[in-house]
């Protein structure tokens, strides 16, 4: 934990350095490299929830004395119930649409054999 | 005494009521006396855990009697019999732990085998195609498609009996649910979506099926009668529809699609399936489009004879 | 760490009110947490329709949206160095660096308003498609926290420069820099999670 | 717009309401100002932060919303009594049946619990109050306000009418116009933000301001179990907050999350809902599991067996509650591998349950049962809640929840849990912590009285129900067929007797304000927790010596080491937090921008929006520290109270 009295604020700069670093780096994976899309989203995601953990420990002390248990444990089932939401929502929400691209002008018979797949 | 004899006499009075009930009442229950293997396997199921619901009910039941009788406080009561410090005993509260998981398996295995069977058409048809029907919901009446026969039907419905019919569910505006409690259970219809339900008759006779999930005014009249027959009498059905029935026509299916309740079930040599499918995304506001300001409207709906297909 | 052991806490953590201020406003953020999850659930489950409309990957433009997420993480830490020289006791100090912050969200306001007056010019509005609704609500909640953000940054100025640091005004600062950057965490997200992600797919 | 377009016309019953709304209306304002009471109200009650008034004020709510939603239930029980009723239209029974499930779970349970623990809660871990006193007041007039909000539906404007869970697509802008839905969304809206801050509130108190000495682990049951619904809460009700925001949007701003153009996904809604819909359920049952624990250790003179277990079995149910959420949509066809993932973790819900209930038996086990009227309720509980848990097990079950969706069957199963859970709890909790509350005790033969009719109404009423959910009647239909009229009229028989429990739970109030004995000391029932430590009425600072803790049970070990919980050489200035009525008018002016953007005025809306915020920034500046109580004034509150 940063000293109170400190005037330069290490923890600061190193954190607001790392996250700018994340950030270019996320750009970069996004934009330029030439990964595959899964692993690009893949790459991303892990580098935002790195940036949320630097937020969290280097600026906002969440493991500071004074508050007790009550931040990192909220904050980790924050963080629990949040995937649960995307992650619940996608997995239940992605059905009924065996053919989006149908339309009203396919016939019946195109509709069986794609809905059989 | 008094209290006593007066508190298990409402209990066992209480224990009493539902098993006459179920003893007497369960063969004619509609959803207990199911006319296909959907409805049957489904029943099977419900059969199966009530065993041991009424298994853990009776536990309970008698347990509480137990306690309730024996520790309640009067006068004369042996003090050995009262221990006020007892906290817990590790033993006992791992057992019946480890009982409702036992329970809960049991259960589980036969659900999801069930729910893996009911995706596909029943085993006993299995060697002819199933016949297809689209069955689609509008406020507050129900369209079934033939595509393979090439006709369809207004708020009623005729099927072969020991083939599997295969709906494809949608919805034309509002969610829906069909629902035919003699043959098997519901899904929902819903609008630029489509969800697949089989079912199957094995007597013929004349069912009751509806829309089950509420969707506004006209909800308690959207219901239709389920005719199942022999394959020859489908067959001369078939035809018969064929020749003496209308074609629909685009306007005319427009007109139907209008927010409200039909007097008389309806028939067509030709299906709507040529314009629109409701269960793809793009149709998914064709109705809502043509007919924005009819949905408002009330009906003003009261009990009553709202139809003639009832 | 010893030395700190002995000192008493920070001044905002010292009387009671202020300690419970702060495990209240941490026990908020989850559910803000919560709030965004389900405002990100429903962006994601929504993803790709976008009917009639542009589609995200034709209207997103690098350029702006680094932009933005820079001036946001340079006023996330400019948020940090002002509780910092709070608790140094520097009220200039604190102010100047509030002030930054204060600044540097305005401009972020502004240029995320600029952003969705380009898109609105495109086709792309909350009314146009269930896509776009949901882009817009998503970024729009996120906007509007960080007016929200710089409006209390603007009441707690004032307070300052009437009653100086005492253990009220530096638990209402620390709550404040709390919120900023927990507003910078979920920034993160959108621009992962919509903007690199819509520009990937 | 015209008049008659604001105000409903055109049914009898609404004009009735509208008479009755009128007549009550005069009559309070009459009395008040007769009785010169305007000054008293202003300061003893609409200013107030203290949890213990603000509790009262909330179960006061909660049984007039349980009057108007147990009278939609009588109206939709004679409707559907015989074959050929045309008491209500399809319509007005639609709108009956939304009203009376918002009501009922929103309106009445989740604040008669919020109430019970608003009085308990502080007194049980030994705090002075709630962490943020004026958040309580302000989350107080926030459910206050919402629920009148929704309540004024049905005299003006039109009550919403697409079901309590207010599926889209009917619950659009396309199929339901007009401001009745509006008044749901924003209703549920106001109240719901009453409850995160409550949820934020309690949560602080119970985790920050316990007697020291009370590890988390000592804390008596009830308060475990709000903590864990604070929990939930403040997980959950964020989600309502936004499916809420997201369809206002839709119907009022014309965007297309939930709506049939535009690519819009109407079922988000449901998966939405039911997000936080099912916590809900978990949010207004485990408050109960937490009352039924104290009154049946209480009563049966015994510790609770199996104390950790308990905690931790509602710890787990908390968890899971957040994981099954799909089993109220089985039915949308997601396909069997996801209905499975639900199902299972749905049937889990009853490992730990099923070990509660065994817990609560062990409880009873050579113990001392006093058959007083709370324990009558809490003894009740366990039998119609097993009843009603081994069908939700059954519902459960997706493949057999296909023939159960939609029909009686679940209707019956969730008032099964919810009557004999949180209802049950409701009675038992307020006849229990009444003395603290009034000063003096539920006259128990009429309480009894009021028991026994409200008990066997239940079960007569509920019972049949399964059945005719299995001969396919389907729910919300407001007519039935001649096939279903045996069953129904035996339902409605029993519902009537429940009506009669409750008009005799409500007289029985009457009768003990008038009769019974005021209590002397503060521990009517020989209580095992800390709030029975302190005196009657309770002092507004609660404990004049903050109590020091080392065992569970607290007060019932001080009793047994011959302990006082008060000491006056320790007595020393106590701080208090100063009234205010900054939160009645800060939801007062945001009730009226809600009001406004029922029908659609945006700019008046606006305008309220900014007095709210105008609020906030005043709030912002106010730097009242509150006051201290001497220790003189101390000294004599407690030696009177006390007898001393």
């Amino acid at each position: 934990m940063a000293n109170q009295s400190r005037k330069i604020p290490i923890q600061h700069i190193v954190g607001f350095a790392l996250s700018i670093t994340l950030t270019l780096l996320a750009a970069w994976t996004a934009l330029r490299s030439s990964l595959p899309v899964m692993w690009i989203i893949i790459a991303i995601l892990t580098m935002a929830v790195l940036q949320a953990a630097i937020q969290l420990f280097m600026f906002m002390h969440i493991t500071e004395r004074g508050a007790g248990h009550a931040p990192w444990n909220m904050m980790f089932h924050a963080a629990v119930i949040a995937v649960i939401l995307v992650a619940g929502s996608l997995f239940t929400m992605s059905f009924g649409f065996h053919y989006d691209n149908g339309g009203g002008d396919s016939q019946p018979e195109q509709q069986q054999e794609q809905h059989q797949n | 005494m008094k209290h006593i004899r007066k508190y298990s006499k409402k209990w066992i009075l209480l224990l009493s009521i539902p098993l006459i009930l179920m003893l007497s009442g369960c063969s004619e229950l509609t959803v207990m006396d199911p006319k296909g293997p959907v409805g049957e396997q489904q029943k099977d199921l419900i059969i199966y855990s009530l065993y041991f619901m009424m298994g853990i009910i009776v536990v309970v039941f008698v347990l509480f009697t137990f306690m309730v009788i024996k520790y309640r406080d009067k006068p004369g009561r042996d003090p050995k019999d009262y221990k006020p410090d007892m906290h817990g005993n590790k033993t006992i509260e791992t057992i019946w732990t480890i009982i409702p998981v036992i329970i809960v398996t049991c259960l589980s295995i036969p659900t999801v085998n069930t729910l893996f069977d009911l995706e596909k058409p029943a085993e006993s048809s299995a060697e002819e195609e199933p016949l297809v029907i689209y069955a689609t919901a509008a406020d507050w009446k129900w369209f079934f498609s033939y595509p393979e026969q090439g006709i369809e039907t207004v708020d009623y419905l005729h099927i072969p009996k020991d083939r599997s019919v295969e709906f494809r569910l949608s919805s034309a505006d509002s969610m829906s649910a069909l629902w035919i409690p003699a043959l098997g259970g519901q899904k929902y219809n819903m609008a630029g979506m489509q969800t697949t339900l089989y079912l199957q008759a094995d007597e013929n006779g004349v069912y009751q099926g509806r829309n089950s999930n509420f969707n506004g005014e006209g909800f308690a009249e959207q219901t239709f009668k389920v005719h199942a027959e022999s394959k020859s009498e489908f067959n001369e059905w078939v035809k018969q529809t064929q020749h003496s029935a209308p074609k629909l026509t685009q306007s005319k299916y427009n007109n139907l699609l209008e927010p409200g309740i039909l007097d008389d079930t309806k028939e067509f040599s030709s299906t709507h399936l040529q314009w629109v499918d409701h269960g793809s995304m793009e149709g998914s506001d064709y109705a809502v489009k043509r007919h924005w300001d009819a949905y408002g409207k009330k009906l003003h709906l009261k009990n009553g004879k709202n139809h003639n297909h009832e | 760490m010893s030395t700190e052991e002995s000192n008493a806490k920070p001044l905002e953590y010292r009387t009671e009110s202020g300690e419970l201020g702060i495990v209240g406003f941490w026990i908020f953020l989850a559910a803000e947490i919560a709030l965004f999850g389900t405002l990100f659930a429903t962006y994601a489950v929504l993803f790709g329709r976008t009917a009639d409309s542009p589609l995200p990957s034709d209207l997103f433009e690098p350029g702006s949206v680094l932009i933005m997420t820079f001036i946001l993480l340079i006023s996330s830490f400019t948020c940090g160095i002002a509780i910092h020289e709070m608790r140094r006791g520097s009220v200039k100090g604190l102010v100047i660096w509030l002030a930054i912050t204060l600044v540097l969200g305005l401009s972020f306001i502004g240029l995320e308003i600029h952003e969705f007056i380009l898109y609105a010019h495109e086709g792309a509005t909350l009314q146009s498609s269930a896509y776009w609704s949901a882009f817009f609500i998503l970024a729009g909640t996120h906007g509007v926290h960080v007016t929200l953000g710089s409006g209390w940054a603007i009441l707690l100025l004032i307070q300052f420069a009437q009653r100086g640091i005492t253990s009220i005004t530096s638990r209402k600062v620390f709550i404040l820099g709390l919120y900023w950057h927990f507003l910078d965490v979920v920034w993160i997200f959108i621009f992962t999670g919509v903007y690199l992600i819509g520009m990937v797919i | 717009m015209q008049l008659d377009e604001f105000f409903v016309t055109g049914e009898p019953l609404i004009y009735a309401g509208m008479v009755a709304i009128a007549l009550v209306t005069s009559a309070v304002i009459f009395l008040l100002t007769y009785f010169k009471k305007w000054g008293w109200l202003w300061r003893e009650w609409l200013t107030t932060v203290d949890h213990k008034k603000i509790g009262i004020m909330y179960i006061l709510s909660a049984l007039a919303m349980l009057f108007r939603g147990g009278a939609d239930a009588l109206m939709m029980r004679t409707q559907l009594a015989f074959p050929d009723m045309n008491f209500l239209d399809a319509q007005h029974y639609n709108e009956i049946f939304t009203t009376h499930g918002t009501v009922m779970i929103i309106f009445m349970a989740m604040p008669f619990l919020i109430g019970l623990m608003n009085i308990a809660v502080p007194l049980q871990i030994g705090a002075r109050d709630f962490a943020f006193p004026y958040v309580n007041a302000l989350s107080f007039w926030a459910f206050f306000f919402g629920a009148m909000l929704f309540n004024i539906s049905f005299v003006i404007g039109g009550s919403p009418d697409a079901g309590w869970t207010s599926y889209t697509p009917l619950a659009g802008a396309a199929m339901s116009p007009g401001p009745g839905q509006n008044f749901y969304l924003l209703g549920l809206q106001l109240s719901g933000i009453g409850t995160l801050a409550t949820g934020v509130n309690l949560m602080v108190t119970i985790l920050k301001m316990r007697a020291p000495g009370m590890t988390l682990f000592k804390m008596p049951i009830f308060s475990w179990s709000s903590l864990i619904t604070m929990f939930i809460i403040v997980f959950a009700f964020p989600i309502l907050t936004v499916a809420l925001a997201l369809l206002t949007i839709d119907r009022i701003f014309g965007s297309q999350f939930f709506t049939l153009t535009g690519e819009g996904l109407p079922m988000m809604w449901a998966n939405l809902f039911w997000m936080w819909g099912h916590p809900e359920v978990y949010i207004v049952v485990l408050p109960a599991f937490g009352i039924f624990s104290e009154v049946i250790a209480t009563f049966a003179r015994k510790q609770l067996f199996g104390y950790s277990v308990m905690v931790w079995s509602i710890i787990l149910i908390a968890g899971l509650s957040f994981l099954v959420w799909v089993h109220h949509f089985f039915t949308m066809g997601a396909g069997a591998f996801v209905n499975s993932v639900f199902s299972v973790s749905t049937m889990a819900i009853a490992v730990p349950t099923g070990v509660k209930i065994f817990n609560w038996l062990a409880t009873l086990y050579k113990s001392k049962i006093q058959i007083t009227v709370p324990m009558m309720w809490a003894l009740a509980f366990i039998p119609s809640f097993v009843m009603g848990g081994v069908t939700g097990v059954m519902l459960g079950m997706a493949a057999a929840d296909y023939q159960f969706h939609n029909s009686y069957f679940l209707i019956a199963h969730f008032h099964y849990v919810l009557i004999a859970g949180t209802v049950f709890a409701c009675f038992a909790g307020l006849i229990y912590w009444y003395p603290k509350m009034f000063g003096h005790r539920l006259n128990e033969r009429i309480g009894k009285i009021a028991f026994w009719f409200f008990v066997i109404g239940f079960h007569v009423c509920f019972l049949p129900q399964y059945f005719l959910g299995l001969d396919g009647m389907p729910r919300r239909v407001f007519h039935i067929v001649p096939e279903w009229f045996n069953l129904n009229v035996v339902s409605t028989v029993g519902a009537f007797g429940m009506g009669i429990g409750f008009a005799v739970f409500v007289y029985n109030i009457y009768y003990s304000y008038r009769y019974s004995e005021r209590e002397k000391t503060g521990d009517p029932w020989n209580g095992r927790t800390l709030e029975w430590a302190t005196p009657i009425p309770v002092p507004e600072y609660n404990f004049a010596v903050v109590p020091h803790v080392d065992s569970l049970d607290a007060f019932w070990t001080m009793k047994e080491r011959g302990e006082s919980p008060y000491d006056e050489s320790k007595v020393k200035p106590i701080h208090m937090p100063s009234n205010t009525g900054k939160p009645f008018i800060m939801m007062g002016i945001l009730t009226l921008a809600s009001f406004f953007l029922v029908f659609e005025w945006i700019w008046l809306a606006a305008a309220g929006l900014i007095g709210g915020i105008i609020m906030m920034i005043i709030r912002s500046f106010d730097y009242d520290e509150g006051y201290h109580i001497s220790s003189e004034e101390i000294i004599e509150t407690e030696r009177s109270a006390r007898g001393l």
